[in-house]
């Protein structure tokens, strides 16, 4: 097994607030959808800030391709190669959609070839071609967040890490990503993902992980997390999942 | 008539000069949500250096200028590592660097007091107090001088921030910390160097305002709330407002101190801002805000 | 109850909401989907009055409300939460929800500002949501899905007759959802007029006695869930035919 | 009784009026020294407290309390200004202390009925155009003298209280209501001058002299008076006139004696009459400590200890000092009240003698019987031209012409 | 799966929060030292003069007010004002004015002064209140602006010149325990007043208006209202500070009143202290009002002044920047007998 990213008994917490994780740990393996559950408050959304840079990790490590990520800006991870979107969407308010796209490759060097990208993106999602000059932050919340994944696709990174990518959407919507995903994913982009909609999220996924209490309580391949029925009743919603 | 566009033109040259001023402390509020109440007294410092340049040696302060500028900008990198640098992420940013510029203000002058006692100062190139007549009508060239060379600065500086990948940044960095630097952004050099660019534009105006006005520590009090007044006409962190408040302001003063009385003549920037806060709290260039 | 008649917001070029017009009964659960960007945001921004709408009228119990001020339609008995959770940092949880308790002409400005039973109250619709354990904690600090059952939470706090949901399950555990949609009905069983956004269509269908669809900023279907939910412009506006996932 | 002699004095070291407050230092202090080095008061030393006041009333009113309650001072000296005179004065008169007043000419400190305050210098504000009525009326050609005036102010305690005199307005207090003096019909008028322009600047955050030169230059007015707060409004006023090249016969300020003046304003400054307590060659006889000490050793003196020439916001403090000395050495003690009495039965026979000439005070302070001074600035330097009966005098330069 | 150990570790911290939230208040001290500072001019009855003694604690008391009052609008509904020393002034030349011309004293005027004073604050408010931030910083350094020009031309006050007021009839000793007495108890009236308003609905309206306004709004707060009443009752308070302090002085000129440094102080001693805690505004007050005077003791006052004023404010802001109540409040080290909230 090779993994791209492994997390290994991390600890982190809020300033200098209480470790809300609490030796969580995580492997990922490269070209797959890795899909994490819980409930909410879990640590989560905070497990995806630590590995990206945004929080301190108190214990514990982060290995990317082999090489230790702890301490490290987000700005410098974000040029290792892994992607993230925060469940609050980072985008920029007062900057038009396009100009919101331009900035996801803003680490790009060429000029041109940024514009064809952006050309391309946009093409794949109409909304953003048709809202090309709005500014972001009066967006609806759905287009926001669809604006938020089509910009990661600027740059090709190694690793996409999305927080609840479905939040919001309508329903023809998050199929349509969930395909996209797969397909970034046959691109070779790794993709590790937090979702809500477990059933929908663990359905598209390759690897499933449960969290809760800021630790990894189970991990294993998604159809193995889907039938667990100790998992279904805790998070999953119980017996109509069922 | 011609009284009048003599008026009109004491109005302008003003209104350049105070364009630059207010420029620097746009740009700051504008990239970093810093109101920064010390930008009047960066300027005072700037006037110092063209001061000792031009009392030392008699270099003319439009010479001195771009080592004001870069003397102030190594002050803003220091004050920026010193004070805003821990500050940038707090959630009551914005307010407390308003505090906690008026701390640094006080320091400065304070120091500048120590150093220079607070003895008014002027430089007295040739051109200061002289004036191109062109029939009855003069232009004073000191102002003439220190207007053209403030457009040129701001322009640059427009363009800079329009059309380069470091103003990218800096809007990034303004609108969204976190996001930007998710996206490849070393946020804290985007705030310090714009820090610096904003501090060294005080630098340069303060050359420019050595031998226009004449100066001394304390003196930036009096120039707060002048050049806040134009920052919040333009619309807060709006370089062009700032440039267009100024000059529509400093006629309009020019026309109140000449025919009402020079006492009301400054509070002509005071009841503007009252007037605009009124009619349109945006600013003329702002950005309306969220609940209409 | 909740009639909106006509009702346009437009941006610029951008016609947000464009001539929109709906009922929400009294003591019904109405739901309001549709694709994003359709306008449902903005519609409820414009009933709430957090925006100004371009025309069009809003009545609520016979009484217009289009121009009256955010906190008198929530005096009226209106309330609403935010697609985006909006929360008050440095405020406690506690403190979060019971400053939604409605309060009552001059003399209610001076009573305290926590009285024993808003506490009460409060702690009793925490414990009910599963974080009671966070009544302290500070606003700001809780996870998204938190903060939308915190909203929750204030928003039962004011009393109100008739409340405006903005995608209350986005990102909430399915697990808790269970819970909230049986505590919705048991809101709207005792009487309580329910106008909800979502686009899980799972709580739609479960919960809702009439579905109302808008698509680019109008009515495009507006009739019982299973009505709309064979309606082929739904289908394909919105649905894409995603529903047997569910 | 041991210990040295206290003496409390608040001055704005730093502000508007920071350039007179330090010079009322060096003037306090040189003259403390020359006691200290002569022996002392009453075989006593002296010790001089001096606090900045910032050019804030309230903190020098504060100040004047620390002295007194903290400090335990013997005696105080006055500050500078009539801004912050005014305010200090009631303290003073309220803690029974003698109060000098080195400068804080305006009428309205005078008249409010506290008891041994001393004003150190030729007479209140108000009547300072006197002078300038005079050397229009004596120095200048009969057939060649300004008819017109523009009358420019800060608007400033002391500068508004030459400009009524100039104007003739009527001084009340705003307090109750009441006169304080009718000044009608004015200097101006009395010499057959005819205000065309007349106008003010705040006492803070003006910037706008070129219009204010350009309107005084439209005014086409002979006469410029500039009725300055402070030597730094007297170079801007004068450097605005240069660049807007007006052409007056006459320009008169009220302030403008300091060398900073003429740094300020080189070449421009000529011909410019500013009105004076103090001037180098005015022989006056003064005492200090028992012995004559004349304005040469002042200058002497002063040139050792700072390394500049003084001018008069030295000058009066030292003229301070020198008084509350001779009043302590000839009653022997420090208790204020003596002080007061002895001071208040000066006369002109027997008087106090410094080095602003002679000094005896009517019931409210205001000294009996001395005109001021009128001073030139010619080729950079300041020569004094009025009166001319007195002493030597330079002869005055006339018409002024350009900048 | 292994719950236990984390949950035990959450539960402390829950419970530490909890115990944040009912900490039992120290209702004596602040009571004790209101008594002892009432019986402190009775030192005058000894033979030496404790004049200075009591001109301190006044002063002290007369920020104390002016501080508290500023917390009302500045700490609870987080709009920072660096103009509310036009109340101040309003308030001293209203009461310095009538007792001027009719001799009634400013302390019996003094809660009329504040009435007026939250009168113009309250049209004032409906105006700049539009804006929120920094833009209403900036409209509040204005204000002190245009009051400034306004009172220095206004010839019936005696414009830039100002105005003499008598001085009270008492002998030296006692001339300043009126006025000790009136701000000492005015002090302890604003503060118990804060502590009431903090801990009303209309306080927690405040602070949910000064952390989203819309949200506030939704949540059925007459925001408009609430916050120009937070202006208006902030202006009251300073306004009879102003009143007091004019008569104080002997003397009401716009630049006792209107200089920044005056409502800088309001701010500073907020901010130290603790803005939007009760007993903030004390303990800053004290601290500015020694540190003032340690620095007139040590450099005499001089540009030096100045600049150790400056280094303790930005020091105070980078270190505590919840000030130091709130500070320690935050970290739970709090002394019970500060925690006035
Ligand atoms: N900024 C913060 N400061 C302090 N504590 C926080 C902060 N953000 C979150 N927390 C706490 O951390 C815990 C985990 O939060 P996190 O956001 O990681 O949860 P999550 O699993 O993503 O939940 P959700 O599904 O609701 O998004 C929560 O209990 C929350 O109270
Ligand atoms: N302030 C604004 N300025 C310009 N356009 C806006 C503004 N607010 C909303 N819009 C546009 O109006 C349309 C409706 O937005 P709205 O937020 O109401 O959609 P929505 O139905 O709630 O969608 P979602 O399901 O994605 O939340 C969108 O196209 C959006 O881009
Ligand atoms: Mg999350
Ligand atoms: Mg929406």
């Amino acid at each position: 097994m090779t993994e791209l990213l492994t997390v290994t008994g991390i600890t982190a917490g809020y300033g200098d607030g209480p470790a809300i994780l609490d030796g969580a740990h995580l492997t990922v393996e490269p070209g797959k959808v890795h899909c994490i559950i819980g409930p909410n408050g879990a640590g989560k959304s905070t497990l995806l800030k630590a590995i990206c840079g945004m929080l301190k990790i108190r214990k514990g490590e982060v290995r990317f391709k082999g090489e230790r990520l702890n301490g490290l800006r987000p700005d410098q991870i974000y040029r290792k190669g892994i992607v993230f979107v925060p469940q609050e969407r980072a985008l920029f308010p007062k900057m038009s959609v396009r100009e919101n796209l331009r900035m996801g490759g803003f680490i790009m060097d060429d000029a041109h070839e940024l514009d064809r990208r952006v050309e391309e993106v946009m093409e794949r999602f109409p909304i953003l071609k048709e809202r090309a000059h709005q500014k972001a932050g009066t967006m609806s919340g759905g287009q926001q967040q669809t604006l938020a994944m089509a910009r990661t696709m600027i740059i090709k990174p190694d690793i996409v890490m999305l927080d609840e990518p479905s939040l919001g959407l309508a329903p023809k919507i998050v199929k349509e990503m969930f395909e996209i995903m797969a397909m970034m994913a046959k691109d070779g982009i790794t993709i590790l993902l937090v979702e809500q909609n477990a059933l929908m999220g663990l359905k598209h996924a390759d690897w499933g992980v449960v969290l809760d209490l800021g630790r990894t309580l189970f991990e294993g391949p998604a159809a193995e997390v889907l039938g667990d029925p100790r998992i279904q009743e805790l998070y999953l919603g119980g017996k109509r999942a069922a | 008539m011609a009284h009048t566009l003599q008026i009109l033109i004491l109005g302008l040259a003003l209104g350049g000069v105070f364009a630059l001023m207010g420029a620097g402390l746009s740009l700051v509020f504008g990239v970093m949500r810093i109101v920064n109440l010390a930008h009047p007294v960066m300027i005072i410092g700037g006037a110092y250096v063209a001061y000792w340049g031009f009392r030392l040696w008699g270099v003319d302060p439009l010479v001195t200028l771009p080592i004001a500028a870069v003397i102030l900008a190594a002050v803003g990198v220091i004050l920026y590592k010193v004070v805003f640098e821990k500050e940038a992420k707090a959630a009551t940013y914005s307010e407390m660097t308003v505090l906690l510029t008026f701390a640094v203000a006080m320091i400065i002058e304070g120091a500048l007091g120590t150093a220079f006692s607070n003895t008014q100062r002027v430089t007295s190139p040739d051109y200061a107090t002289d004036a191109i007549f062109i029939g009855d009508i003069f232009i004073p060239t000191g102002q003439l001088y220190a207007g053209i060379v403030s457009l040129v600065i701001i322009s640059g500086l427009a363009l800079f921030l329009k059309y380069s990948r470091f103003g990218y940044a800096i809007r990034a960095t303004t609108q969204n910390r976190d996001a930007a630097s998710l996206l490849g952004v070393n946020v804290n050099l985007v705030s310090m160097v714009s820090f610096a660019i904003g501090v060294g534009l005080a630098g340069a105006a303060g050359a420019l305002v050595s031998f226009v006005f004449s100066f001394f520590p304390a003196k930036h009090w009096e120039w707060i709330a002048i050049l806040m007044s134009l920052v919040v006409l333009g619309g807060m962190g709006s370089i062009l407002g700032t440039v267009v408040a100024a000059f529509l302001l400093s006629v309009i003063a020019a026309f109140v101190g000449a025919y009402v009385g020079a006492t009301w003549s400054t509070m002509t920037f005071f009841l503007a801002l009252f007037l605009i806060l009124i009619v349109r709290p945006q600013g003329l260039f702002g950005d309306k805000p969220e609940l209409a | 109850m909740l009639t909106v008649t006509n009702l346009c917001k437009h941006f610029g070029g951008i016609r947000a909401v464009d001539g929109c017009s709906f009922t929400a009964e009294a003591g019904k659960i109405t739901a309001l989907i549709g694709p994003n960007g359709a306008g449902k945001t903005t519609a409820f921004n414009c009933i709430s009055r957090t925006m100004a709408p371009t025309s069009g009228e809003v009545w609520l119990d016979g009484g217009r409300i289009d121009h009256l001020r955010p906190h008198e339609i929530t005096a009226k008995g209106l309330s609403r939460t935010f697609q985006i959770s909006r929360n008050l940092a440095d405020m406690t949880v506690l403190e979060n929800i019971v400053c939604q308790a409605p309060i009552r002409g001059w003399r209610g400005l001076m009573k305290p500002a926590m009285p024993p039973e808003e506490v009460a109250k409060a702690e009793g619709i925490l414990e009910f949501l599963g974080i009671s354990r966070l009544a302290h904690e500070d606003g700001a600090n809780l996870s998204y899905g938190q903060k939308k059952l915190m909203d929750f939470a204030a928003l039962l706090m004011s009393d109100p007759k008739i409340i405006l949901l903005d995608e209350p399950a986005g990102g909430v555990n399915p697990s808790l959802l269970e819970e909230i949609i049986g505590h919705i009905r048991k809101l709207n069983e005792a009487g309580l007029t329910v106008l909800i956004v979502e686009h899980n269509m799972d709580l739609i269908m479960r919960l809702s006695h009439r579905v109302v669809v808008m698509a680019q900023g109008q009515v495009i279907a507006d009739g019982p869930p299973e009505m709309v939910r064979e309606d082929p412009a739904v289908l394909d506006a919105y649905l894409g035919g995603a529903l047997e996932a569910a | 009784q041991e210990g040295p002699i206290k003496i409390g004095a608040s001055l704005p070291l730093t502000g508007n009026f920071s350039i007179a407050g330090q010079k009322h230092r060096q003037g306090y202090q040189l003259c403390i020294d020359l006691i200290n080095e002569k022996g002392g008061i009453n075989a006593r030393q002296v010790e001089l407290i001096v606090s900045d006041n910032r050019s804030d009333p309230a903190t020098a009113i504060n100040q004047y309390e620390r002295f007194i309650n903290v400090d335990d001072v013997d005696a105080v000296y006055g500050t500078f200004s009539s801004r912050l005179t005014f305010p200090v004065a009631s303290i003073l008169a309220k803690n029974n202390m003698v109060h000098p007043v080195p400068a804080g000419g305006a009428l309205r400190i005078y008249t409010q009925g506290h008891k041994n305050i001393f004003y150190f210098q030729p007479n209140a504000a108000e009547y300072a155009g006197a002078s300038l009525k005079e050397v229009i009326e004596t120095l200048v050609p009969a057939d060649n003298r300004p008819t017109t005036a523009a009358v420019v102010a800060a608007d400033d305690f002391f500068a508004n209280a030459i400009e009524a005199g100039l104007l003739g307005t009527t001084v009340t207090d705003p307090a109750d209501g009441s006169v304080v003096a009718d000044l009608s019909p004015g200097y101006l008028e009395q010499v057959g001058i005819e205000v065309v322009f007349n106008e003010k600047w705040p006492e803070e955050g003006f910037n706008d002299w070129l219009n204010l030169a350009n309107s005084i230059k439209q005014s086409g007015a002979e006469l410029i008076v500039g009725l300055t707060a402070s030597a730094e409004e007297a170079v801007q006023l004068t450097r605005a006139l240069k660049t807007v090249r007006a052409t007056p016969k006459l320009v008169y300020l009220s302030q403008g004696t300091q060398a900073e003046f003429a740094e300020g304003t080189g070449s421009s400054a000529d011909g410019i009459l500013v009105h004076s307590s103090w001037h180098i060659d005015a022989p006056f006889q003064s005492v200090l400590v028992g012995e004559p000490f004349g304005n040469p050793e002042f200058a002497v003196a002063f040139k050792e200890a700072y390394g500049e020439v003084p001018d008069e916001d030295s000058a009066i403090p030292f003229a301070v000092c020198q008084a509350i000395e001779q009043a302590m050495t000839a009653t022997g003690t420090t208790d204020n009240a003596k002080l007061g009495e002895w001071l208040s039965a000066r006369t002109n026979d027997d008087p106090v003698r410094t080095i602003l000439g002679r000094f005896a005070w009517d019931e409210r302070g205001l000294p009996v019987d001395k005109p001021h001074l009128m001073t030139q600035w010619n080729d950079g330097e300041l020569q004094f031209v009025f009166p001319t009966d007195e002493f030597k005098t330079s002869e005055m330069s006339y018409p002024k012409g350009g900048f | 799966m292994d719950q236990s150990a984390v949950l035990e570790a959450r539960r402390l911290y829950n419970a530490r929060l909890a115990l944040k939230a009912d900490k039992t208040r120290a209702v004596w001290f602040p009571i004790a030292v209101l008594a002892v500072l009432l019986a402190l001019p009775l030192l005058q009855l000894t033979s030496s003069n404790y004049n200075y003694v009591l001109h301190l604690v006044l002063y002290t008391a007369s920020y104390v007010v002016m501080a508290s009052g500023w917390n009302i609008l500045g700490g609870f509904a987080g709009y920072i004002s660096l103009g509310h020393n036009v109340f101040f002034a309003i308030g001293g030349y209203f009461a310095g004015m009538i007792y001027a011309r009719y001799g009634v004293s400013t302390i019996i005027l003094a809660p009329l002064a504040g009435l007026v004073a939250a009168v113009v604050g309250y049209v004032i408010g409906r105006i700049t209140l539009k804006v929120r931030g920094p833009s209403f910083i900036i409209s509040s350094l204005a204000l002190v602006m245009i009051f400034r020009i306004l009172f220095d031309n206004w010839d019936f006050v005696g414009g830039a010149a100002g105005v003499s007021l008598p001085a009270i009839d008492l002998p030296v000793k006692w001339a300043k325990v009126p006025y000790y007495y009136a701000f000492v108890v005015m002090a302890a009236v604003t503060v118990y007043a804060t502590y009431r308003i903090k801990h009303s609905k209309f306080g927690l309206g405040l602070r949910a208006i000064s952390k989203d306004e819309i949200k506030a709004e939704s949540a059925g707060i007459d925001t408009r209202f609430y916050k120009t009443l937070a202006f208006a009752m902030s202006a009251f308070f300073v306004g009879m500070a102003g009143a007091v302090w004019g008569e104080y002085l002997t003397y009401i000129r716009p630049n006792i009143f209107l200089i920044i440094l005056v409502s800088v102080n309001m701010v500073l001693m907020c901010i130290l202290g603790g803005k939007g805690t009760i007993a903030g505004p004390v303990i800053g007050a004290i601290l500015i009002v020694a540190f003032n005077e340690a620095c007139v003791i040590f450099f005499g006052g001089s540009e030096i002044n100045i600049l150790a004023t400056g280094l303790v404010m930005a020091l105070a802001l980078m270190f505590f920047p919840l000030g130091i109540i709130g500070s320690l409040a935050r970290s739970g080290r709090l002394p019970r007998i500060l925690n006035w909230d």
